[in-house]
């Protein structure tokens, strides 16, 4: 790859921390020159240090820094910058910002304006899905105006079920059916607290699932129509949405369930013209029965255990693809890989833990790769998110991968700021996510055991 | 242009000290005007050091100003990213040289963003010390470009 | 494997640096507690810090310390540790320290003392492997009596050819002879200088390679009696015997060429009864012709390479086929894998280097590994070897190998003694090394092309 | 055992203060005097600090050692090995107790490494302060084993 032509002269890269790093390797690797940007917190960043040119865009804040449009397209220009790579995050997903770097004459990295609008409605995007035939979660198409028509739905899906608000958020006008004869009731309360809450009583029904997995596949497609999908990645140790720790494969499918969901993920990026790097999320029962949740069109934090596992770079054929290169030969998989998201917070609260960071040693050793931005001195700023460091293991099989990342956690030494490193040695040593017996709802469980333990081990108060 | 977009747009003139600004696309043109924007003087900037020896750097990497030699001088630095212009166009002579009585709000220089114009005024009263920046560099956010020896009155 | 019974309860490590930090992953990742050794030296150093117990064992002095056997088996002793991997040098292929071990009741993670003293003594071991078949380098068997007798055996092997000294070293006595006519004044002054230097007369003939290929093979065999090979290791970058880069697959051989010796290698581990992982070191000639050098009975510096490309730990089956268990099952190799070895010494000169690490950030990303006991603050003591880390990185083929390797090494800050990353770097932008086209005078060819580049930018001396 | 064996052997034992080293195998013995070897006195030990919090050691992990507490003081250090014993069979009694006066050249304690006994003696006239180890354990190269005050004329 290094003795090609360079894809590009010189790239911005419209990030902060890891993931800037992370484009900025690749672009090394691509014999690219890179522009970092910056907040006037982030002058002594190491993606700052690693660039080869770096151009401050603003204050600390990031609608004025990191998500300010007119300095970074002026940045890039005055760089006299070919291309901008957005990482993942700020403007990643931001169509406006596609278009204007179109306009500028900046290449984007990334799918088309369109195709981000389109995937980034999750109305548009689950109506074009169900039109493709991507299975989606099953429920009512728009509105549902009466109970009866509601009744009827909830037969064709089946119990549990949930009815949400049309217009609605926050669990308001939100109600769990688990069987039909608590329907009608909870039919009409929904629609009373929608009209109370939102001024409508507009209703939709959708099939819940209760403590479903969350696994994703990455695809990868060219200006040439070529699309390709690279595995899983079963994203299911979340806590509040958030994403802390990934594996591939999926310890849930099967070769005949990843194969079905490959094929559906490649005819999903098709049907939205896609090109570029991009996941598609599915939510996956205990059945196996995979739903189309949402599509991610740019690159995921949790994109090295796919390059890992395939040995392939995924940042540096998002930047070829970008240069109308066609998409790099994908070999097989080996292994077991999993990252885990070290971040700056209290393990048990999850508190943001912002600081300076005195001391640090990184692990490494076999099948350990580190992608990090901070250092022995580095201070984590509140302005940003808190992810320091994600490690990166692949062990010959499930097991070896396990025992890996506890040995690389157990050798991370962070000092001067919380991290989550606690946490992750927790998870590792559960007896249920060593079996690969988990779900969304892990991380709650994980937590309960642990005050349970924690109240055991406490003396109860003796009554006088 | 949708208002969602336009409030954005908005968003992102809010941390600036951009007076105006002004879009044309697809027969939509925008003109949007703001108060000029105190900024606080006196930002330190660390310098930022290359990360080894090997690592050679030729393009935009500016140098850590330097603090104004005295009390009583105040630098304007730039609020956004772009080229640095002394006058309002090739033709036409300096907004202000060295030696010259400038007041608060007068124009000091443009910074060409995005094919756009912006207008630098002077946050403070007093006589242009020196002017930092070379005419057609570019500047990054916070960069000094004109240094002011601040009126006693107003020091 | 982390669900496997550990192989051992506690294993003592009888090393430093790198390879103690790297023996300590693998027994932390098998679940075995770890005891490390130090010298009064290396009192905060990692693999102290990193072990679970630790052990003076004398002062800075190795063979006080690290090669101190009878406090390190002592050691051993009231640690109630079962096994002693002695890690490469020190006492690693010291045959009466692992009798020693074997006596005391402690299990010595390696061959057997009789493959040991068999394949340490150079002269037995050819003579084994030329009556297992396995081609040496061609030439005497013994001394040489007369120059008739010689000429017969040049004609055979054809010229160049070399004369040595059978009791020599050192350059005394040794004669290359590039063509028949000068043999016979070269045999006598050889013979002439063999008498004056060691009191003998007596002289050997053997084929005389210029810039031969450097290339070995890694090979595993547990007590069952199965022995496999793991691909090879092209380890001609060296200057003076000490190797600088090591890569796999190595640029010069065929997929034939690779089988061959790969079969050539296991039968020679077979012919000497070998357990344990070894390595067969080969020389190469440019018709891609191979002959045993010498078989190395531990682990490798480089061994890392083989590991990344096969997804494979050779340290943790090392400790496995120790406590009696079966090779672990090895699977294709992917990629193309690099290793440059970081020395704390001056790139050119090789002067070490010690002192004091005052700032250190250690590379990551894709493919990335890195084998290293140092960190800020560490002391490098004059006393030990200038090894400081291993940068082992892994593309989807040799460019991208190479790409990475000069982005990771750009990105290795190291301040405060100087170290052989300059170095590491001239010979991945070399022409020669990028084409693949290398031996084992690659380095000296690079000293000389840096030379004249410096005459060159010097301006001459101006005659008055 | 060959001469390089042998040789071997007296190397490793040069850097030592054995002052007997015998060993009995396959009909061969061996038997190794040496004359007591001085060791410097008042070598400066660091902590070593486990690695992080999680990492807990119940394992051999000497503390640090606290300096004798006066300049009169010295400690005699393991010069090897092994596990610390004050007195020559589990029957006999102590070599020393606190109080007794020692001479140069007196063996204060044994340790035993590899099944054979190596008695330490004194490097220094003086009191028996403190014995800093319990009978029976482990102890390392350098290890304090026994604190002596100085008698004032060697002082």
């Amino acid at each position: 790859m290094s003795r090609q032509t360079p894809p590009f002269q010189k790239i911005l890269i419209a990030n902060r921390g890891e993931i800037a790093v992370r484009v900025i390797r690749a672009c090394r690797e691509l014999g690219v020159r890179t522009v970092a940007i910056f907040s006037t917190a982030d002058r002594n960043a190491l993606h700052v240090q690693m660039a080869d040119e770096a151009i401050c865009v603003g204050p600390p804040e990031t609608n004025s820094s990191y998500r300010n449009i007119p300095n970074i397209i002026s940045a890039a220009e005055v760089t006299q910058s070919e291309a901008i790579h957005p990482g993942y995050g700020f403007l990643s997903e931001n169509a406006h910002f596609a278009e204007i770097c179109h306009s500028a004459g900046v290449v984007f990295i990334g799918p088309s304006p369109e195709s981000i609008s389109l995937m980034g409605d999750k109305a548009r995007a689950k109506a074009l899905m169900r039109e493709t035939g991507v299975p989606v979660v099953p429920g009512s198409i728009g509105a549902v105006l009466s109970e009866e028509e509601g009744l009827e739905i909830a037969n064709e899906i089946g119990f549990p079920l949930i009815i949400k608000a049309s217009a609605g958020g926050g669990g308001r006008g939100m109600r769990i059916v688990h069987e039909k004869d608590g329907f009608s009731n909870a039919f009409q309360s929904a629609q009373t607290e929608a009209y109370q809450a939102f001024g409508s009583r507009d209703v939709y029904i959708e099939k819940y699932f209760i403590g479903p997995h969350h696994v994703e596949i990455q695809i990868l497609s060219d200006h040439s129509g070529n699309v390709i999908a690279m595995g899983e990645r079963d994203c299911s140790v979340q806590r509040r949405h958030q994403k802390l720790l990934e594996e591939t494969p999926s310890p849930l499918l099967t070769a005949g369930v990843r194969a079905k969901m490959s094929e559906t993920a490649v005819m999903a990026a098709k049907a939205c013209g896609y090109v570029n790097a991009g996941t598609i999320e599915f939510l996956v029962d205990d059945k196996k029965n995979f739903y189309f949740i949402e599509m991610n069109t740019r690159i995921q934090v949790e994109h090295p255990i796919t390059e890992q596992a395939f040995n392939y770079d995924l940042v540096k054929a998002q930047i070829l693809i970008a240069a109308g290169r066609p998409v790099p030969e994908v070999k097989k998989s080996t292994g077991h890989t999993i990252e885990c998201r070290i971040n700056a917070e209290d393990p048990w609260t999850f508190t943001p833990s912002p600081g300076t960071i005195t001391r640090m040693i990184q692990p490494g050793g076999p099948g350990v790769r580190v992608d990090s931005w901070v250092t022995t001195g580095s201070v984590i700023s509140p302005h940003y998110d808190s992810l320091l460091a994600k490690v990166i293991v692949t062990g010959k099989d499930r097991d070896e991968a396990m025992a890996r990342m506890k040995r690389a956690l157990s050798e991370y030494l962070i000092e001067g700021i919380k991290t989550t490193i606690p946490l992750h040695l927790t998870i590792l040593d559960d007896p249920d996510f060593i079996k690969g017996k988990y779900d969304t709802s892990f991380i709650d469980q994980i937590m309960t055991k642990r005050e349970k333990r924690i109240a055991e081990e406490t003396p109860p108060f003796i009554q006088g | 242009m949708t208002n969602p977009e336009i409030s954005e747009l908005l968003a992102l003139l809010q941390g600036t000290n951009i007076t105006v600004f002004e879009m044309e696309r697809e027969g939509l043109r925008i003109r949007i005007e703001k108060p000029a924007y105190q900024a606080s003087a006196g930002m330190k900037l660390v310098a930022r050091e290359p990360l080894a020896d090997h690592h050679s750097s030729e393009g935009f990497r500016q140098q850590a100003p330097v603090p104004p030699d005295k009390e009583s001088s105040r630098n304007v630095t730039s609020p956004i990213v772009g080229t640095f212009y002394r006058s309002p166009s090739p033709d036409a002579g300096p907004y202000v040289e060295i030696g010259a009585t400038v007041r608060k709000g007068q124009v000091l220089c443009i910074i060409e963003a995005m094919k756009l114009m912006n207008e630098i005024e002077s946050e403070f009263d007093g006589i242009v010390k020196a002017i930092l920046v070379e005419d057609g560099r570019a500047v990054e956010f916070g960069t000094p470009l004109i240094e002011i020896a601040i009126t006693p009155e107003n020091g």
